[in-house]
């Protein structure tokens, strides 16, 4: 495979350390649903996203990024995940308005790269994809219902969490520097337009008002282009046990 | 409507039920009673085998473990809408008793504490899940349960595969880790045996039987279950109390079942014989784990260990 | 959950083959109870897969129907 | 040696479908017999084949070392480790085989149509199919 720029092993790495913990987070969460058909749900998209993570482990080692480091080997410092995720604190509604922003997020920077030889792995990923997004959807439109003011608190935080994922908007066209070398057929600023006006569209004619959300996020200069997020933090040291597999290191199989 | 003796004689000659308004009271309380118990087991294995699943030692594995919880919960989803079906309030058996309500098997009252013992109840409890499960897809005279169980018998399958690959990758992989199944084996064998319920001698559950909404009895069950777990067993050197009996041409325990469980020490006390009427009981206080797994199906949040 | 409507499920295997009545699932929206049906029913890779509200599938032959001319 | 090996997996088994046929047809003789030991594991969750699947996209032999290319119907598959040491585990013990490296591929993305009308009558007859 052919080598990428540093900047696009930066972009699949946040894309990937995202999901990881995504994955994650569906698999913690996957009985504390409202219904029996939520969990179910829940659980099938913790493996879906495992699935993903997977193959893109495999595409990060071909450029030269470590096994073990990429399976947990690391600090949550050094983790690239949108930051909403490095915890929930809260009911299943938080969890909800947490997962559902950064999950489409993902998708759309991976629906960006343009590249022959992961074409198809991408095209894969978009039919799971596909039912997660609906879902989540459709799940926030009941609760846009039942507890707007729930939603709107939560999405205040994660969304601008979720925008700083994909990057500033001074990345345009003239200056996104992977569109530049070809790895993507579309800039950062038009992944944010594409998802700012998801949720715009989809919260119009509800009670949740998005009119505190800070669209402009990330502030361009406070940025960190490897985490893709704005401050510090990361997973708690439990999420990395887990993740790490480390409580029953003595049953892994080489 | 006919009369319980003749719908049962109908139902011994292959008759198949369909809906509520073909059942006589009888069945219908046979038939609900079943699918409740059935329900409750699948629903709580997923709380019972989730933090092992979160903790497995890797991602491949992790992903195996969490596609058996999903499983699960679809296999007690399809036991609720049935009951659903039938007039219960799905909402209220899930979401609103209290956990010594639920009626799943005692071996998901318990706590599973490392890998090993889950992936051993991946291999031998849920071996005894379908072979209940199989008799019932076989046997039954409902027919909507039968066309659901399609979808049970090919995912538990797999978790036998799971369970079974997992088990022999360990009982190789050291001395240690043979030694960690035979300690998971130790506890979960006498449970498994006892997850039959009492022997045909003691009592039938004819109701069952004579409604045909299972086909087999629960010693008969029990052999089907042994036929397929020593074998497994001795191919795994792992040391359970029973044996194949040549001239009796079965499975035999090499302990008078049933005896005494200290659920503390998950230690079973094979010198200590008690009565089925103990067992139900130690079943109808429910286990250890039983106020925690049903918190976690209903709490709506996750506590997050600090 | 409050406020639910149940879904009869609908799916077909193959091209060719019959559509089988799979099953339920209780849903607050038209479009959840499509996701929860595509989760739920996850046993296959459905060439057609379909969600129908309970109260608007009317019976007319077998399942609670009785044929009786009323007195 | 079989007519099939020996006219170079030309023609492969009537239960191929078009997909795995053109896969196999540059077959080495060495190359058709590791086909043919592949075809013998099952898939985990149903009873026809990987190769009847149409999940073996290629298998390559280069002087002991087997190449094998795969894909799967569902990224997340809970078997995803299973079945790549299940083709791993067949083909070693071949003889003339010394190494086996499985390369997961997603192009082309697997689907229902790569399965033939026999392999579906016979999950059809199971009571199951994808």
């Amino acid at each position: 495979m052919s080598e990428w720029p540093a900047a696009a092993v930066d972009y699949v790495q946040a894309i990937t350390d995202t999901k990881l913990v995504l994955g994650h987070r569906y698999a913690q969460w996957s009985l504390a649903g409202p219904s029996l058909e939520d969990d179910i749900g829940g659980s099938s998209a913790a493996q879906e996203e495992v699935g993903h993570v997977r193959q893109l482990f495999r595409k990060l080692e071909s450029q030269g990024r470590d096994g073990d480091w990429l399976r947990g080997d690391r600090d949550p410092e050094e983790f690239a995940n949108a930051s909403c995720l490095d915890a929930i604190d809260g009911d299943w509604t938080e969890y909800m308005a947490t997962i559902a922003p950064v999950d489409r997020a993902a998708w759309y920077m991976l629906d960006a790269v343009d590249r022959d030889d992961m074409d198809g792995m991408i095209t894969k990923m978009g039919e799971d994809e596909y039912f997660h997004l609906e879902y989540h959807d459709a799940r926030l439109e009941t609760l846009a219902d039942e507890s707007p003011e729930k939603l709107r608190s939560t999405l205040a935080e994660t969304l601008p969490s979720a925008l700083a994922l994909i990057g500033p908007e001074n990345l345009d066209d003239d200056a996104d520097p992977l569109v530049d070398a070809g790895f993507t057929s579309q800039s950062v600023e038009g992944i944010r337009e594409r998802f700012v006006d998801h949720y715009r569209d989809l919260f119009a004619d509800t009670d949740v008002s998005l009119e505190d959300v800070d669209w402009d996020a990330p502030d361009a200069d406070a940025w960190d282009e490897t985490r893709r997020r704005v401050g510090g933090g990361g997973i708690r040291k439990e999420d990395l046990v887990q993740i790490r597999g480390e409580r029953n290191a003595e049953f892994a199989i080489e | 409507m006919p009369t319980e003796k003749q719908l049962k004689k109908q139902l011994q000659n292959g008759k198949m039920i369909e809906s509520e308004a073909e059942m006589t009271e009888g069945y219908k309380k046979a038939l609900k009673r079943i699918l409740l118990v059935s329900g409750d087991t699948e629903l709580m294995s997923a709380p019972a085998y989730y933090d092992q699943s979160l903790n497995a030692p890797s991602i491949d594995a992790r992903a195996s473990c969490i596609s058996v919880v999903q499983d699960e919960l679809g296999h007690g989803h399809i036991a609720y809408r049935l009951l659903e079906d039938l007039g219960e309030d799905r909402q209220e058996l899930i979401y609103e008793r209290e956990p010594h309500e639920f009626r799943n098997t005692y071996g998901f009252d318990q706590h599973l504490e490392n890998f090993a013992e889950l992936v051993t109840a991946h291999g031998i409890f849920d071996r005894a899940g379908m072979v209940l499960l199989g008799d019932i897809y076989e046997n039954t005279s409902y027919a909507p349960w039968k066309r659901a169980l399609t979808k049970v018998e090919k995912e538990e399958q797999f978790h036998l595969r799971h369970g079974e690959t997992w088990m022999r990758r360990l009982a190789n992989k050291s001395d240690k880790t043979h030694g960690r199944l035979q300690d998971a084996v130790d506890w979960m064998f006498p449970m498994g045996v006892e997850w039959f319920g009492m022997s045909d001698e003691q009592k039938r559950n004819t109701e069952q039987l004579d409604y045909r909404i299972k086909g087999k009895s629960n010693d008969e069950l029990r052999q089907d279950w042994l036929s397929r777990t020593l074998p497994l067993m001795e191919e795994l050197e792992l040391d359970v109390p029973a044996h194949y009996d040549e001239e009796a041409d079965e499975y035999v325990l090499e302990y008078d079942m049933p005896v005494a469980f200290d659920q503390e020490n998950k230690e079973w006390r094979f010198d200590e014989p008690i009565s089925w009427d103990d067992v139900i009981d130690r079943w109808r206080n429910r286990g250890p784990a039983n106020e925690k797994y049903v918190n976690m199906i209903q709490s709506g949040e996750v506590s997050v260990q600090v | 959950m409050t406020g639910t409507t149940k879904y009869a499920v609908f799916g077909r295997r193959n091209e060719g083959d019959d559509t089988l009545h799979l099953g339920t699932v209780s849903a607050h929206s038209d479009r959840l109870a499509k996701t929860y049906a595509y989760n739920t029913y996850d046993e296959e890779d459905w060439n057609y897969l379909a969600v129908v509200r309970e109260e608007d599938l009317l019976e007319v032959e077998g399942g609670n129907v009785r044929r009786e001319v009323p007195q | 040696m079989s007519a099939k090996q020996r006219t170079g997996g030309a023609s492969g088994p009537s239960h191929e479908s078009e997909f795995v046929q053109r896969r196999r047809a540059g077959a080495s003789t060495f190359e058709e017999q590791l086909w043919t030991e592949l075809d013998g594991i099952p898939d985990p969750h149903i009873p026809v084949s990987l190769v009847e699947m149409a999940m073996v996209y290629d298998v390559t032999a280069d002087d002991g070392h087997v190449d094998v290319e795969m894909s799967f119907p569902c990224m997340g598959c809970p078997a995803y480790d299973m079945i790549k040491n299940d083709v791993r585990s067949c083909l070693r013990v071949v003889d003339g085989v010394d190494s086996v490296d499985v390369d997961v591929v997603w192009d082309p993305v697997w689907s229902k149509d790569m399965l033939t009308e026999p392999v579906r009558e016979k999950m059809r007859n199971s009571g199951i199919s994808l």
